[in-house]
């Protein structure tokens, strides 16, 4: 099977607002760095894809202002409604099958643009069971996190001090839209959104843009920089009802992860990688979600060692150093391609302020938000 | 130079403007005509997998077996999760949060959500019950329930 | 089990079944409003329409000049470099008469949407945009047409500043060519 | 370059319908039974799922992708929306030979589905917004008006007359007399075509295809599998997709020059070199009565220009020298958008393993093409399948 990487990177900041740019433009901005970046032409590319949704854009078929403006016209593209790091899963299919030897995908957040944002996360319940209850849709994420606060034995002081951790993490990165010297306390006392959330604990929308660059083993050893290896992807859904899913756990996310371990033959996360990107869209799913992955034996160990910093930057185990949703921003269906970017950036030895110290081996990993269980994710690495 | 200023800077306002007519299919047919005839709630159970699924599910979604044990499932039950939402979907802050919880009733292994009504200060394991509307006022929804009260 | 479904499975429910309340249903109307932002290139565009003028965007590699304007050229993946001026005239590359509104009322005199190339942008570079002033008998392939604009006080910079395009008087094929096709009409 | 092998085993559909009781879901699931039931596996056996359709609108439902996991197999297993308009049908098998060829996976069900009835009172608000937002959704645009652009720029270049493509209809029609889920079979005269309503001149009645409620699924499998679990493999010997540019005004619309390119791929995978001579049935998308001959063309099955003439020459009846839409397409079975282009993959299928039933085309055919098509005229999806 023909090993995969990362070749090139190219991005919008990540930002509240972005109306200087249409999508095209913001999108012709990201490919042309990412291009550049890998040292291609956009005619060198064979295969493209791009993960949106319809409702999120405003057109009924999205599909249809893809090509252009990532030089895709005339050749095979698609669109996944997936997040990036399921379009990241579909370009290593492309790659392996032996079908293509060079693949973009691409997502955006134009979320700026869409003025009754909840209204569209709302679209997505059950019509029939809950839709005519009429609630603002986050209520799923209170209704969860009160179940996981009280099967886990994790405090909402706990959940508050990854709010706090991110945003203070997104300092060190100028992509992020959301930096602030934020105390647990201060996450604490924001008023309650959807109880336990606190207000403070909702990662905030965001527009920008990401386009990655994939290649073949081959193509990438002939790349102008230094290819990031992807080592495992792997994504899976949990039960979507509301009525039948599992409350507590984050199934999909263990279930992605295991497949993304075997792949890359990692057996013990927490040693073996030294850099975790982990959904954080509410506080609580950062802790949640690193017991899903196996880096901590439970949530309650995963907050604990928050409190203690070991998930700080220079802590043993490093998670969301680049701000994470919290800090950079939910830029919906490229929330997780900006996960990826960090990774990117720390593999390669260009994150700066924030680099972690001996990062070779990095983890992102992505949610779709409420109302689903899906997710995915991405393991990859220096060499 | 020419900067680009704010002045220039234009966005295009429109609308999706669609309706939408769902209906109830073969499993919501089952669970709202018990609901709304006899104000009792139906599942239907996956004798492989052994759950009983509420509202009543046409196919177990783990093993793909067609579902035709309808099983009726008590109108009592145990607190599995709360919430409070204190926004509206259009994100304006409500005057009083709206109660909502997740119910576990007995004889289901899928849970409930609705309004948690008449109870100040919920807790998860609390005992409720289903609260119905009037039979004359039952039109065949979820809103056919008008809530959780405290058993 | 092999073979195609020889009892193939659904429910249909008709009009009368939903009238005679056999089926529970759930009707609902969401709100979906968005304020896209025009960027460089449409932004422009809209500013000029209300100016009064058609723009175009010229690529210096390829030698094109787009309508609409884009900034990228998708040909050639680049940015493209100048902004051009069009006329607001052209020639109709295909159109229909549509006796259907967008929102499924019958019309009685049918709309007569076309694809309209425009003079001084690169041949085959055309924008969607409605006919008037004509009958649709008289509307053919190739016909030359000129934008009639709203009076500039009431345009507000959208692509409906143009009412419509009209046909340009005069022109000998213009006959011939309105023959051959109202006779490929008549066969249907 | 050598691929994985990878077959079709199994395929299955609902009735397609103007309105069903069915949820989403349920009809996801009524096709994906039926499908894993012909190849004899249980869910258990299936080791991803991939679902397809088109706008979310139309069983009004955000990210109806998650929504839909359920019905289409996604429990707690890799699952994937892809999307690509109306090619998203025959789109989907691609993705799905990308999950097993890629090695990743030893079986994948593959679900199309669409309830379009639940865009009420009518989907219109959604093609509205297929358009541009910007420079063509002010103008109030319906879907009618793109199709008819289209038709008319193809009749203009080439000489097509209304009759010609008014056989399109009577022929597909008439084929999905025989087809157990059909929603629209109806034996039909040219006269009837011609006479009924001018919806947007050149485009009548009778040459539009309805909305729909259906799904439809097949089961991929991995040769090793495909071997264990059936003796009738029908082997996915290529695939291929292709965008053209989304401004579509500024192309000449008179030949689908996207499809030509996923077809030269799917073909270029096949070892196909004459189209014409290796192919023994096609179900190119039929949406519209021209699109057919259109799509025909761009699948290189007809010289440009040139396919009304073989149709009216009888090329593309069961029983003709090329059968064209055996299944009765999208005219005569419906076309529940998504659903509509996997029932053509479901046909070819049960075509090649002579199973066909009152549709079976003559004479052991051994190698077919579905495609879809998609977008802004934009969008061209092809799967070749032997046996």
């Amino acid at each position: 099977m023909a090993r995969s990487a990362i070749i090139g990177l190219g991005f919008t900041p990540a930002r509240p607002t972005s109306a200087h740019q249409s999508f095209k433009e913001m999108m012709f901005e990201a490919a042309q760095r990412a291009y550049a970046d890998a040292g291609i032409e956009a005619a060198e590319v064979q295969s493209f894809v791009t993960c949106a949704e319809d409702l999120n854009e405003g057109l009924s078929i999205f599909d249809e202002y893809t090509p252009d403006q990532l030089g895709a016209a005339l050749k095979p593209m698609h669109t996944l409604p997936q997040d990036g790091l399921h379009g990241i899963a579909d370009a290593v299919m492309e790659i392996r099958s032996g079908l293509m030897e060079l693949v973009v995908v691409e997502a955006h957040s134009k979320a700026s643009n869409i003025l009754t944002l909840d209204w569209i996360v709302d679209y997505a319940t059950d019509p029939i069971y809950n839709r005519p209850l009429n609630l603002n849709p986050h209520y799923i994420a209170g209704l969860e996190m009160n179940r996981f606060l009280h099967v886990s034995g994790v405090t909402a002081a706990q959940c508050a001090a990854v709010a706090a951790k991110n945003r203070r993490n997104a300092l060190r990165n100028p992509t992020a839209a959301y930096a602030a010297s934020l105390t647990s306390e201060q996450v604490l006392n924001s008023p309650y959104a959807f109880y336990p959330l606190h207000e403070k604990e909702l990662a905030q929308p965001v527009d920008g843009c990401v386009v990655l660059v994939l290649a073949s083993e081959a193509r990438a050893q002939r790349a102008k920089g230094q290819p990031v290896w992807v080592r495992g992807v792997g994504w899976a859904n949990g039960a979507f009802s509301l009525e039948a899913r599992d409350w507590a756990q984050a199934d999909y996310c263990r279930l992605a992860a295991d497949i993304a371990y075997k792949q890359a033959g990692i057996t013990a996360p927490a040693r073996e990688i030294q850099v975790f990107e982990v959904d954080d869209t509410y506080a609580y799913k950062e802790l949640q979600h690193l017991e899903a992955l196996r880096v901590f034996a439970t949530a309650k160990k995963a907050a604990r060692a928050t409190a203690q910093g070991a998930t700080e930057l220079g802590g043993p185990t490093p998670v969301n150093v680049s701000g994470g949703a919290l800090g950079v921003g939910n830029a919906l269906e490229a929330t997780g391609l900006y996960r990826v970017a960090e990774l990117v950036w720390q593999l390669r030895g260009q994150a700066g302020p924030r680099q972690v110290k001996g990062a070779k081996v990095g983890l992102a990993q992505s949610w779709r938000g409420v109302p689903t269980t899906s997710g995915a994710v991405v393991i990859l690495s220096a060499d | 130079m020419k900067p680009t200023t704010n002045d220039t800077l234009r966005t295009w306002r429109d609308n999706i403007p669609v309706t939408a007519l769902y209906t109830a299919g073969l499993g919501g047919t089952i669970f709202l005509q018990a609901l709304k005839e006899r104000g009792q709630l139906v599942g239907t159970r996956c004798p492989t997998c052994q759950r009983t699924y509420l509202p009543a599910q046409q196919f177990c979604e783990r093993c793909f077996a067609e579902l035709t044990e309808q099983v009726r499932v008590k109108s009592k039950g145990e607190v599995v999760s709360f919430t409070q939402a204190h926004y509206d979907r259009d994100d304006n802050r409500l005057p009083a949060p709206i109660t909502v919880a997740a119910v576990r009733l007995d004889g289901a292994d899928t849970v409930l959500i609705h309004y948690l009504l008449r109870t100040p200060k919920p807790r998860i394991g609390a005992r409720v019950r289903v609260l119905l509307k009037p039979k004359a006022k039952r039109t065949g929804s979820i809103l056919d329930i008008a809530g959780f009260v405290p058993a | 089990m092999n073979g195609e479904p020889k009892v193939a499975r659904g429910t249909p429910l008709s009009g009368e079944d939903i009238a005679k309340g056999k089926a529970f249903l759930v009707p609902y109307t969401p709100r979906f409003r968005y304020a896209w932002d025009c960027g460089e290139a449409i932004g422009r565009y809209f500013a000029e329409l209300k100016n009064g003028r058609l723009i175009a965007r010229h690529c210096r590699r390829c030698g094109r000049v787009m309508i609409p304007p884009r900034m990228f050229c998708e040909v050639c993946f680049r940015p493209t470099d100048d902004w051009v001026y069009v006329k607001d005239t052209g020639r109709v590359n295909t159109f229909s008469l549509c006796y259907v509104s967008w929102d499924v009322r019958k019309l009685r005199k049918p709309e007569i949407p076309a694809v309209i190339e425009i003079d001084g942008a690169s041949p085959g570079m055309g924008i969607m945009h409605l006919l008037g002033d004509i009958k649709p008998e008289d509307v053919y392939i190739g016909m030359r047409v000129r934008a009639v604009w709203k009076p500039p006080a009431k345009r507000t910079g959208s692509v409906t500043d143009i009412l419509y395009f009209a046909p340009i008087a005069g022109g000998r094929r213009r006959k011939a060519a309105a023959r051959r096709q109202k006779t490929l009409r008549k066969k249907r | 370059m050598g691929y994985r092998k990878v077959a079709i085993v199994g395929a299955g559909m609902t009735k397609f319908m103007r309105r069903a009781l069915e949820t989403p879901k349920e009809l996801a699931w009524q096709a994906a039974k039926a499908a894993l039931d012909a190849a004899e596996m249980k869910l258990a056996q299936v080791d991803c799922a991939v679902f397809g359709s088109a706008p979310d609108v139309f069983d009004g439902l955000h990210m109806k992708g998650e929504y839909l996991a359920d019905g289409c197999g996604g429990w707690r297993k890799p699952y994937l929306r892809c999307y690509v308009g109306g090619g998203t049908g025959v789109f989907a098998i691609a993705q799905g030979w990308l999950h097993v060829a890629s090695g990743m996976f030893d079986t994948c069900l593959v679900v199309c589905e669409e309830k379009m009835s639940s865009c009420l009172p009518h989907p219109q608000g959604a093609f509205l917004t297929i358009f541009d937002n910007f420079t063509e959704q002010p103008l109030k645009p319906n879907l009618l008006w793109i199709f008819a652009l289209e038709q008319n720029r193809y009749m203009h270049t080439y000489g097509i007359t209304q009759e010609e493509i008014a056989l399109v209809s009577v022929k597909n029609k008439r084929n999905a007399l025989g087809h157990p889920c059909a929603q629209l079979g109806a034996e039909l005269t040219v006269k009837d075509v011609l006479a009924s309503e001018v919806m947007a001149w050149p485009v009548l009645r009778l040459m539009v295809s309805p909305t729909s409620d259906g799904a439809a699924a097949v089961v991929l499998a991995a040769e090793h599998v495909a071997k264990r679990v059936t003796d009738k493999p029908v082997w996915i010997e290529g695939v291929g997709w292709c965008i053209d540019t989304t401004y579509w005004t500024n192309r000449d619309l008179c030949y689908p020059r996207y499809v030509e390119r996923a077809a030269r791929m799917a073909y270029a995978m096949a070892g196909i070199r004459e189209p014409r001579k290796e192919i023994n049935i096609a179900e190119p998308y039929d949406p519209f009565a021209y699109k057919e001959l259109h799509h025909l063309e761009g699948l290189q099955l007809a010289p440009k220009g040139q396919a009304p003439k073989l149709l009216a020459d009888g090329v593309f009846d069961r029983d003709g020298d090329l059968p064209v839409t055996p299944s009765g397409g999208l005219l005569g079975v419906g076309n529940p958008i998504a659903a509509a282009g996997t029932m053509k993959v479901c046909e070819v299928f049960w075509q090649l393993r002579g199973e066909a039933g009152a549709r079976q085309v003559p004479g052991k055919p051994k190698r077919a093409v579905a495609q879809a098509w998609g977008d802004l005229m934009q969008m061209g999806t092809v799967v070749v399948v032997g046996v």
